[in-house]
């Protein structure tokens, strides 16, 4: 099943790519743009057709390897699943 | 077999890229109809890109022979002996279309394919250089191109280790359309195990490792040989991206199996992939080759033989194995997580055999193919000789200072800090001389010698006068090495032209190739590899000419090399070379008086390499401090160059005469002297002014003392003080300005 | 004294900081060579020191060293590390670092978005640690830096736990040591480039001390911090 | 209102950050991972309220700024008006 996978920075961090973008979108001319965060969205492929197994699976693969908790949250959104 | 159930439609054969005549002659060589497949593999063999169809006639004038040169053009890269049983190994490569299209991507797989080209030779790649040319700073796209370049350079080399230690960045309204990245590498191998692409053994086991392939960039070879128009940004080919970590683990992989004895041969798959890099080694080899496509690495499901002949995804490479070393080689790639495959073998039948699923799905001859590439005699029209502008006719300005201070921050001569910095020049701990100087110098690791590199041209002195441009540029790099006091060795070439289809840009090709020449055998600097970009045109409307030399040359002894940075106060400044204040196509002349016309400056090979040896002498002796040579911009830019460099003001005299020439002539005038532009002259330093003059008297070299270092203001004549201060700001502010706006 | 270097495909500092290390080794005891460690290799024979160099691990694909922290070579490192066995991560070993926990904090892209390529100077905020022994607390040095995402980052707690704590190694430091925004390179919390545990027995450091560790190159400001290891550990 | 706009490589395009993260989940030992791509989310708030008008309004920001069209796909999403 396809599983997507979002990660952010938490509240607090300040984001510099998301800075960046805000300024570059003000000197571009777009008026009224008051806050921009970039994330990251990771899509994977899995064989596990279970949606229960397969977001204990990819909790762990958060957990260990594709978010930072330290200064990152994530969310696990599976395919018919709706958003996180 | 079934090579032929649709033959192809004269519309296919076009938009292949291959004229009536071309197609003709593969009729014959066929002696049927080719299919798609066998039609694409014509199609990348005869472009431009790959077959040189229209420069070979003029590249094979150059002069590529010399004691040290070990490989000269045809291989991979050029290969020069540097002593101690090392070899030098070094090309440059243009990426420029695709990084029109996406300078990121463009720019990085640039540096990608010209870093193979100098490992698959069995060097340790350990310098990186990038010639940058791109549009006028106003217009629209230049700034995101320019961002997206750099990054991408810097994104590729700094992730392999590889340090980018110098290159160039010129603007110029005729790049508005066809911006160049021109990308070099220097690597460095044991000089008695140079690895090439010439196949040999029949039944030896042909090798695909590195990356998977995908579709990319399919026809891209084709693409760089075909003029834009304005329906480019709507076709949007596949791009292709390059993945530097993937590059690291392949130089890292090849050159472990290298140092064994399992390789016969080996190449990269460059331009058109699969095809040249088999075509290439099986002709070099006089060989045949049978590929069995099932076998090679897919990255998507269902591609077919002409998408896997024609992809071209990065971070391949073939090899051809010794018999029996498969396991061995197998285990080195596999420890490094690269793709390794055994997809064919050698076949003494002179043919490209290719199979899918046990079905011959296509059959050329390998010989003839290559021998019939079509070589051209393309009708050329030399560029008319421009007028001469006279110093004289040129009013001085308004203010001296003024001029300096705008021509230190004009966009072809400020800073490029913005650039470099960007790029890890340090990596590998070996750089000894870091941009920003005339000559990036690289210690030949665990020794006290070191490789000095540069890139140079000229374009608006090509412009002007195409054989006087491709001298100067020859000229500017020979010095460049010289200025550090390396003994300059050879050069790699990339000559970025307009479209050779029309009699004046062919004319502009021949007229630089001919000043090219000329000046490499006059320095006896041996051209051993290069690149042609041709089609570099837009709407009818050709870049300038821009012939792109790189040059290197070698250090004995880094504690005898030196800088262009003032070193202390109290010491002579001295004028080496003659000055006649030259000003026709100079900075000069365009930033402060705004006109573009007149001759460039004549360049004398002779004088030049009396100038050079002298002052190369003069520093391996150690009898000056500091060495800049003159280019754009003349002695006013030179000494504030090194003014900034030593953080340590000047103040320069008046010229009596013409300068140490001795024959009485009369001084140019003041800003002609300032700012001229004449050739082979350096400026250097020395706390005692007399020795050095009279070693130019010995040499027959005019030299002047012009002035004196310290204080923290350069003063010139005619001029009120600048300030440190205001040179730093005029010369570092306006790229990252420019790129902040 | 016997030292590792551990080496991730995509390590590109790891013959550096083995000549830098080397270096000191030889000069100070006479003989000595760091040895290179293949991350695949858990079972390294045992050393006294051992070095995480810079360069992209895995590409730094994901997040820098994210995925390097996890190879088995790291394993066994935090093990190490967490029974005293000393360790020094520079730049991307740095970032290794942080991500498996022995340090604290994480990294983001630099202020700038831009990879930055320049000697910076960094000031040394105790000399009381067997990394910076052969320092004076408050020397300035000059050192290079050469990444794109040195942007050290952990909350307003740990940071303060930090500065209790005397775990700030190096601050960037402007010429008269002034550790203001304009001497940060790269946008990292309170000018930290460099920061200790808690015992002081791992260090990682942003700027790369053995690319200044020659006079042939420059500069030699990173040198001491090799013969003062090579000093504490033989 | 606030908005995400979802940038992915198209398809086709080699994706090496994908690609490490698959290879690094397997020697992790997460069985069944069968291909992951790695794409960015931007988060922003506008200060346009109107749905049409914002859309409209980060359909220019994408093809300026926030996506390589030439490489990347986007899709807009708007806070309570679902997933793209
Ligand atoms: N794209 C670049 N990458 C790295 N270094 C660069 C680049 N462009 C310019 N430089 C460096 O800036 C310095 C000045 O360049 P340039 O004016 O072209 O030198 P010169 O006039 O001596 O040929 C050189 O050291 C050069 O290597
Ligand atoms: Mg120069």
């Amino acid at each position: 099943m396809k599983a997507r996978v979002h990660v952010t920075l938490k509240p607090g961090i300040l984001d510099p790519q998301g800075k960046a973008i805000q300024n570059a979108l003000a000197s571009l001319g777009f008026a009224g743009v008051e806050g921009v965060r970039q994330g990251k969205v990771i899509e994977l492929d899995l064989a596990e057709s279970d949606p229960a197994r397969a977001r204990e699976s990819l909790t762990a693969m958060c957990e260990k390897l594709l978010a930072n908790t330290v200064i990152e949250n994530y969310a696990i959104e599976l395919d018919g699943q709706g958003a996180p | 077999m079934k090579p032929n159930e649709r033959a192809p439609t004269p519309e296919i054969v076009t938009e292949h890229g291959l004229s009536a005549a071309e197609y003709d002659l593969i009729l014959d060589l066929m002696g049927r109809a080719p299919n798609l497949l066998e039609l694409g593999i014509f199609s990348v063999m005869w472009s431009e890109h790959c077959s040189y169809k229209s420069s070979k006639k003029w590249l094979k004038t150059l002069p590529t022979e010399g004691p040290r040169v070990i490989h000269g053009p045809g291989e991979n890269a050029g290969v020069i002996d540097i002593g101690d049983g090392l070899a030098a190994v070094f090309k440059m490569e243009s990426h420029n279309h695709p990084s029109f299209i996406e300078p990121y991507q463009g720019a990085a797989t640039g540096v990608g394919g010209i870093l193979r080209d100098v490992f698959t030779m069995g060097a340790r790649p350990v310098a990186n250089l990038n010639a940058l040319r791109f549009g006028d700073p106003a217009h629209p796209k230049t700034r995101h191109l320019l961002a997206g370049v750099v990054a991408g350079i810097g994104g590729y080399g700094n992730c392999v280790g590889v340090p980018t230690v110098g290159g160039e960045v010129n603007f110029d309204p005729g790049y508005d359309g066809n911006i160049l990245v021109n990308a070099m590498t220097v690597g460095i191998a044991p000089k008695d195990r140079i690895f090439t692409s010439e196949a040999s053994g029949v039944g030896n086991p042909i090798v695909y490792v590195g990356s998977k392939t995908g579709r990319d960039g399919i026809h891209g070879a084709t693409m760089a040989s075909a003029e834009f128009d304005e329906e480019t940004d709507e076709k949007r080919p596949t791009v292709q991206v390059g993945d530097p970590f993937t590059e690291k683990l392949l130089i890292e992989a090849c050159l472990e199996l290298m140092a064994t004895d399992a390789i016969v041969a080996i190449q990269d798959m460059g331009a058109a992939g699969l095809t040249c890099s088999t075509f290439e080694m099986a002709s070099k080899g006089g060989l045949g080759v049978e590929l069995d496509l099932d076998r090679v690495p897919c990255r998507e499901e269902g591609m077919t033989p002409y998408e896997m002949m024609l992809s071209e995804s990065q971070e391949r490479m073939v090899m051809v194995l010794q018999p029996g070393k498969e396991t061995l080689a197998r285990a080195v790639f596999e420890k490094w997580d690269l793709d390794f495959a055994v997809i064919g073998r050698l076949t003494d039948t002179g043919r490209m055999v290719l199979k899918l699923n046990g079905e011959v799905v296509g059959d050329l001859p390998i010989d003839p193919l290559a021998e019939a590439s079509p070589e051209y005699d393309r009708p050329w029209a030399a560029t008319p000789k421009p007028a001469d502008v006279t110093p004289e006719s040129l009013a001085p300005p308004e203010d001296t200072a003024q001029a300096l201070l705008r021509l230190l921050g004009a966009p072809d001569l400020c800073s490029k800090r913005w650039v470099w910095e960007q790029y890890d020049h340090m990596v590998m701990a070996d750089t000894v001389g870091r941009p920003g100087g005339d000559a990036a110098l690289v210690r030949i690791h665990g020794s006290e010698r070191a490789l000095a590199i540069t890139t140079d041209c000229t374009p608006r002195y090509c412009q002007a006068s195409p054989r006087a441009g491709g001298a100067q540029a020859v000229a500017e790099a020979w010095r460049n090495l010289t200025a550090v006091g390396a003994q300059p060795l050879a050069v790699t070439d990339n000559l970025n032209f307009g479209n050779p289809e029309r009699p004046e840009i062919m004319g502009q090709l021949v007229g630089c190739v001919e000043g090219i020449a000329e000046a490499c055998r006059a320095l006896d600097f041996p051209v051993v590899s290069g690149n042609v970009s041709l089609y570099n045109e837009t709407n009818g409307k050709g870049i300038p000419p821009t012939p792109v030399i790189g040059a290197v040359g070698l250090v004995d002894d880094i504690s005898r090399a030196t800088d262009l940075a003032f070193k202390a106060a109290g010491e002579a400044i001295i004028l080496v070379g003659e000055t006649r204040g030259h000003l026709g196509a100079s900075i000069y002349l365009r930033e402060v008086v705004g006109r573009r016309e007149g001759a460039p400056p004549p360049v004398d090979l002779a004088i030049e390499r009396r100038n050079g040896d002298l002052v190369r002498g003069l520093i391996r002796d150690g009898r000056v401090s500091a060495c800049h040579d003159l280019s754009d911009g003349g002695v006013a830019l030179a000494l504030a160059e090194m003014a900034l460099a030593g953080r340590l003001g000047a103040a320069i005299e008046a010229p009596q005469a013409k300068n140490g020439a001795g024959n009485g002539a009369a001084a140019p005038p003041i800003h002609a002297w300032l700012f001229g532009e004449d050739q082979g002259r350096y400026l250097v330093t020395a706390r005692e002014a007399e020795p050095v003059l009279e070693a130019a008297r010995q040499a027959g070299v005019a030299a002047a003392r012009i002035g004196v270092t310290g204080g923290d203001v350069l003063t010139l004549p005619g001029g009120r003080p600048i300030s440190l201060g205001e040179i730093e700001a005029a010369h570092e502010s306006w790229l990252p300005a420019y790129m902040n706006g | 004294m016997k030292a590792a270097v551990i080496v991730f495909p995509g390590s590109n500092c790891d013959r550096d900081v083995q000549v830098a290390l080397g270096q000191s080794m030889r000069a100070l005891r006479g003989k000595g060579e760091p040895a290179m460690v293949w991350h695949k290799e858990a079972d390294f024979e045992k050393v006294d020191l051992i070095v995480l160099p810079g360069g992209f691990a895995y590409g730094d694909y994901l997040r820098c060293g994210a995925m390097a922290a996890h190879s088995p070579a790291m394993r066994e490192v935090v093990r190490r590390a967490k029974k005293g066995v000393p360790v020094l991560g520079i730049c991307n070993g740095f970032q290794v670092l942080t991500e498996t926990g022995l340090l604290p904090g994480a990294f983001l892209p630099n202020a700038s978005l831009k990879f930055v390529c320049r000697d910076v100077h960094i000031r040394v905020e105790t000399s009381q640690s067997l990394f910076t022994s052969r320092y004076e607390t408050g020397q300035r040095l000059r050192i290079p830096v050469a990444h794109h995402d040195g942007n050290y980052v952990a909350d307003e707690d740990e940071l303060d736990r930090l500065e209790e704590r005397g775990q700030i190694a190096f601050r960037y430091c402007g010429k008269n040591g002034e550790t203001d925004a304009e001497a940060n390179p790269n946008g990292a919390a309170r000018n930290i480039a460099g920061v200790f545990n808690e015992e002081k027995t791992v260090l990682g450091m942003m700027p790369h001390p053995e690319r200044l560790a020659d006079p042939a190159l420059s500069g030699s400001d990173g040198r001491p911090l090799f013969d003062g290891l090579v000093e504490a550990l033989s």
